[in-house]
């Protein structure tokens, strides 16, 4: 048995997405812990926003549950206002956002809505937060996801966060800007999308299960990028950054 | 300069009617007004419209309540923990009755809030284009852009009845300033009829007007102030508590069952007849271990001459 | 963290090319960065756009010193003294040659501004309907709200390829601390390709991070920051120094006729290598006469938790 | 001779039309000195709007040559950006605005941009500032003006703060949403405009003058309102707050 998470594993499979000097829109939950393992190891001069309105250089010294928790404001290079903070991402300012969902689809859309009809819902999901501007307006996007069969449906039955829609030029088509899904981390693999179809594909599986399991888990039949590999471990240093940095393992465990 | 110093229930009392449209929780996980969502279920409000970002569970707790018809939000739930157990059986069984939901993102909703602050009919954007937030949204329209034809959605203003905001500070003639992620609270202010500051503390005039930069809105925009220390928690205020996770897990178990929620509001809410006695009830040692222990000062501003 | 911090000269070498166009005077009255108007000037940098609110003396010495093609602007004069004799001749009679000029009003070229901050096409609004403005802009144009069908001007998006600012302090990574009279600095940086800062002080970065609701804008968006005591003179900063009056009536005196300016521009200007050279000139006696004599300083603010 | 200047009369006048309570957007010059001693006087609870962002419930301590002076912004309860402050103005919280021009006609039109042709003016004069929005979005204008036949002429050559267009509905039919001039304050007299033509009219002649001499000083022939008199001269106390506002004259010699 591995001697570290599978949370622990894509908060390093995260990090490795953030390249140095990246703008980078973090969210929550594990991209949080993501950020601070980059700026510590290959990216110190990546830069995080977040969407109640903070721009950081640093990491928070301490955990954070949430974004707006007091680490997260002390020692942030900027506080505004959400709609200035949002409006670098219109711009195109942000190089990657990072999102999760409760349900993504072949083309890397998102539900975090409603599972079932929106009328009835057999689920009633929080809903976008900052996701979908993340999804609309950020040059790359990374998903984090839990991997099984009923979080990676052929179709999501709403669509909060664009992907790549139907596939092939379909965000031009609706007019979004720029963007789309470049990489979706789960509990399983790291995925990506094949260059002009944009359908995703299984990139690397993690070293504790298989290419057929991680099919075996998803609601369609799964590409493989014929350049699949298994997804290198974490290193001992990546474990010990994860480790102080979420000390009880609130997040990574 | 008459005073517009109230306690919070006579407050709530005249400037929330049943079916009023409230911003809350605009500073998203910060300086929520706890304390005034609670009176507001204490007075039985009924067929209020909510409006806010990621509003964390005091949205939950109102709809749980039986507050509310309408939500206008990018997010309910509980940040910490997941799911709003009351927000999921309000709109999948229609318990303790239906609600209206309006799905915004955190930027639409706060374009929308600019809008009305601006004294503009809308603001166009290129978010949530492709979306099924823009397809089955009531009032964001799709047009192209008259400059360079790209797509773009219509986000038309909103003006909630009242915007209530919990800050640090503010003096009784209805000035306020506050500090930390301010998210879309300052919209907020500016785009309401009205706001209702519950504060920290309420300080004199002069410590507010030493700083005209940090003043949240003029106090024309303000209906009411009212000193509501504690008034926020479990929710964090920079520089004087931290937030209560603990608050957020036991809220997540104590609301899995309308049975469960009904006890957790008879304790929490309907149970105490203010702030002071629900931190009494939240107990000495618990409310100090929450305090800010660390004092971390801004660098000092001159606007002499 | 590379620092950003650059001479003058170097700053406006590399970052204003000719035919750029400026943000510049976006605090209306204050903090208006002459120093680096005049290093513009003394580079003999041509075709430029300037673009901003009510700019005061400034703009009308560039256009006089020739470097200038077009304003985007709402006013161009001496604010105490009333008009702009270089303006004038520019509009008038083509001298030193002619300028296109672009009306605005304070809100129309704030909104531009703010509708490039928010990376939104444009933002329609109510102000101006019937004015000859809307009617001769080359960019504004009409259109009924899709929402009530209230007759609307939508104001496109500017994009300055620099936003010139003086600030009270910067830090070398590039964030500023700015307080008093904000006018549309924070649109104008927001909106612009980046931004030069002149800041009366260069502090470490703690002091700026410090007070993070205080910065005017993230790094990210700062192309060089620039460290110029005295280089908003005769315009006043708060909490440094007061606006010389005096120098805006001598401006207006010396600037009646292409003589007159071409004296006073040698004087002031082109025979004069720096800042420090200019206050030299302006003399000890009547730099410290405008100093501010009175600290106030704003209440404390703790970020602590 | 009067032992008070025109500009000490017309600031008097101003300050008149300022009402208790009122948000005032009070401009420069005169109008200063006007929100000063209304403060002072029958107005304590007036309050005070800039365009550059300031919103004042307390004269400022010294005279103002702008409104971005020092002592305009120390005390003052809002120091915002003026797109903020301009929002006020266009919700329509400014109960009456301030204005001043180079031109003003018999509607009320204001020209502070070009006499004669806008491509080859006679005349560039400084342009709008916030004077267009005020005229476009305040609920009550009130103009300041030297008056003399050059500039009142029967219609301005250009119109850059509208003020009653072409009179009746005018504003209506541009889709301005409220306001219009009501007065038209000058160092003759005071002017009003007509309920329904929105024509200007003679309201008073100031002490030192006739209503004849308005009327010559006038570019068209102006219409005398039914209830016409002589301006009521300064108190003594208006003076003297006045001359503690603006020891030296500046603005009001």
């Amino acid at each position: 048995m591995a001697d570290y998470t599978p949370q622990e594993l894509m908060v390093v499979c995260a990090a490795r997405e953030i390249r140095d000097g990246e703008v980078v829109f973090v969210g929550m939950r594990l991209p949080l812990i993501a950020f601070a393992l980059a700026k510590r190891t290959h990216a110190p001069e990546a830069v995080g926003l977040f969407e109640n309105g903070l721009v950081r250089d640093t990491p928070s010294r301490e955990l954070l549950l949430t974004m707006g928790d007091a680490p997260n404001i002390l020692g942030a290079e900027w506080a505004t206002r959400t709609t200035a903070l949002m409006g670098l991402l219109a711009q195109g300012h942000a190089n990657l956002g990072f999102v999760g969902g409760a349900e993504v689809d072949r083309f890397g859309n998102l539900n975090t809505s409603y599972i079932g009809d929106r009328a009835h819902p057999a689920v009633k999901l929080p809903g976008s937060g900052g996701g979908a501007d993340i999804a609309s307006l950020a040059r790359r996007l990374a998903i984090i996801m839990a991997h099984d069969r009923k979080r990676f449906p052929a179709r999501v039955s709403y669509i909060t966060s664009p992907g790549w829609g139907e596939g092939g030029d379909w965000r031009v088509r609706v007019g979004l800007p720029r963007g789309g899904p470049a990489a979706v981390i789960t509990t399983l693999g790291v995925l990506g999308f094949a260059p002009e179809t944009h359908e995703m594909e299984l990139r690397s599986w993690h070293p504790f299960t298989t290419a057929d399991e991680v099919r075996a888990s998803t609601g369609w039949d799964l590409r493989i990028a014929p350049d699949v590999r298994e997804t290198p471990a974490p290193t001992a240093n990546e474990l010990r950054i994860i480790r102080e940095c979420d000390p009880q393992g609130f997040w990574t465990h | 300069m008459t005073t517009k110093l109230l306690p919070l229930d006579e407050a709530i009392r005249r400037f929330v009617p049943d079916g009023a449209s409230i911003a809350l929780g605009c500073a998203l996980e910060p300086l929520i007004p706890f304390a005034a969502g609670h009176e507001i279920i204490r007075q039985g409000k009924r067929d209020l419209t909510l409006i806010g970002p990621i509003s964390d569970i005091l949205f939950d707790e109102l709809i749980g309540a039986g507050c509310v018809s309408r939500v206008i939000a990018a997010w309910v739930g509980n940040v910490s923990e997941g799911l709003g157990y009351n927000n999921r059986r309000a709109a999948e069984r229609g318990q303790p009755h239906p609600i209206e939901i309006v799905d915004h993102s955190n930027y639409s909703v706060g374009l929308a809030l600019l809008a009305g602050a601006l004294g503009v009919p809308y603001i166009p954007m290129r978010s949530l284009l492709g979306s099924d937030i823009a397809r089955n949204h009531p009032d964001i329209r799709p047009a192209p852009s008259p400059f360079g034809s790209e797509a773009t959605l219509l986000v038309p203003a909103l003006h909630p009845d009242v915007a209530i905001l919990h800050v640090q500070r503010a003096d009784v003639e209805g000035r306020a300033h506050v500090w930390g992620g301010l998210g879309i609270c300052e919209e907020a202010a500016l785009a309401a009829r009205g706001v209702i500051y519950t504060a920290e503390e309420i300080v004199p005039a002069e410590t507010i007007l030493s700083d005209p930069n940090r003043v949240l809105a003029p106090a024309m925009k303000t209906f009411a102030v009212v000193h509501v220390p504690g008034g926020a928690h479990p929710s964090p205020v920079q520089g004087y508590y931290n937030r209560d996770h603990a608050a957020y897990a036991e809220y997540h178990e104590h609301s899995r069952s309308p049975e469960d929620f009904a006890a957790w509001l008879q304790e929490w809410v309907l149970g105490v007849p203010d702030r002071a006695a629900y931190l009494g009830r939240l107990g000495a040692e618990r409310w100090q271990s929450l305090a800010a222990r660390e004092p971390r000062l801004a660098a000092p501003v001159d606007y002499g001459y």
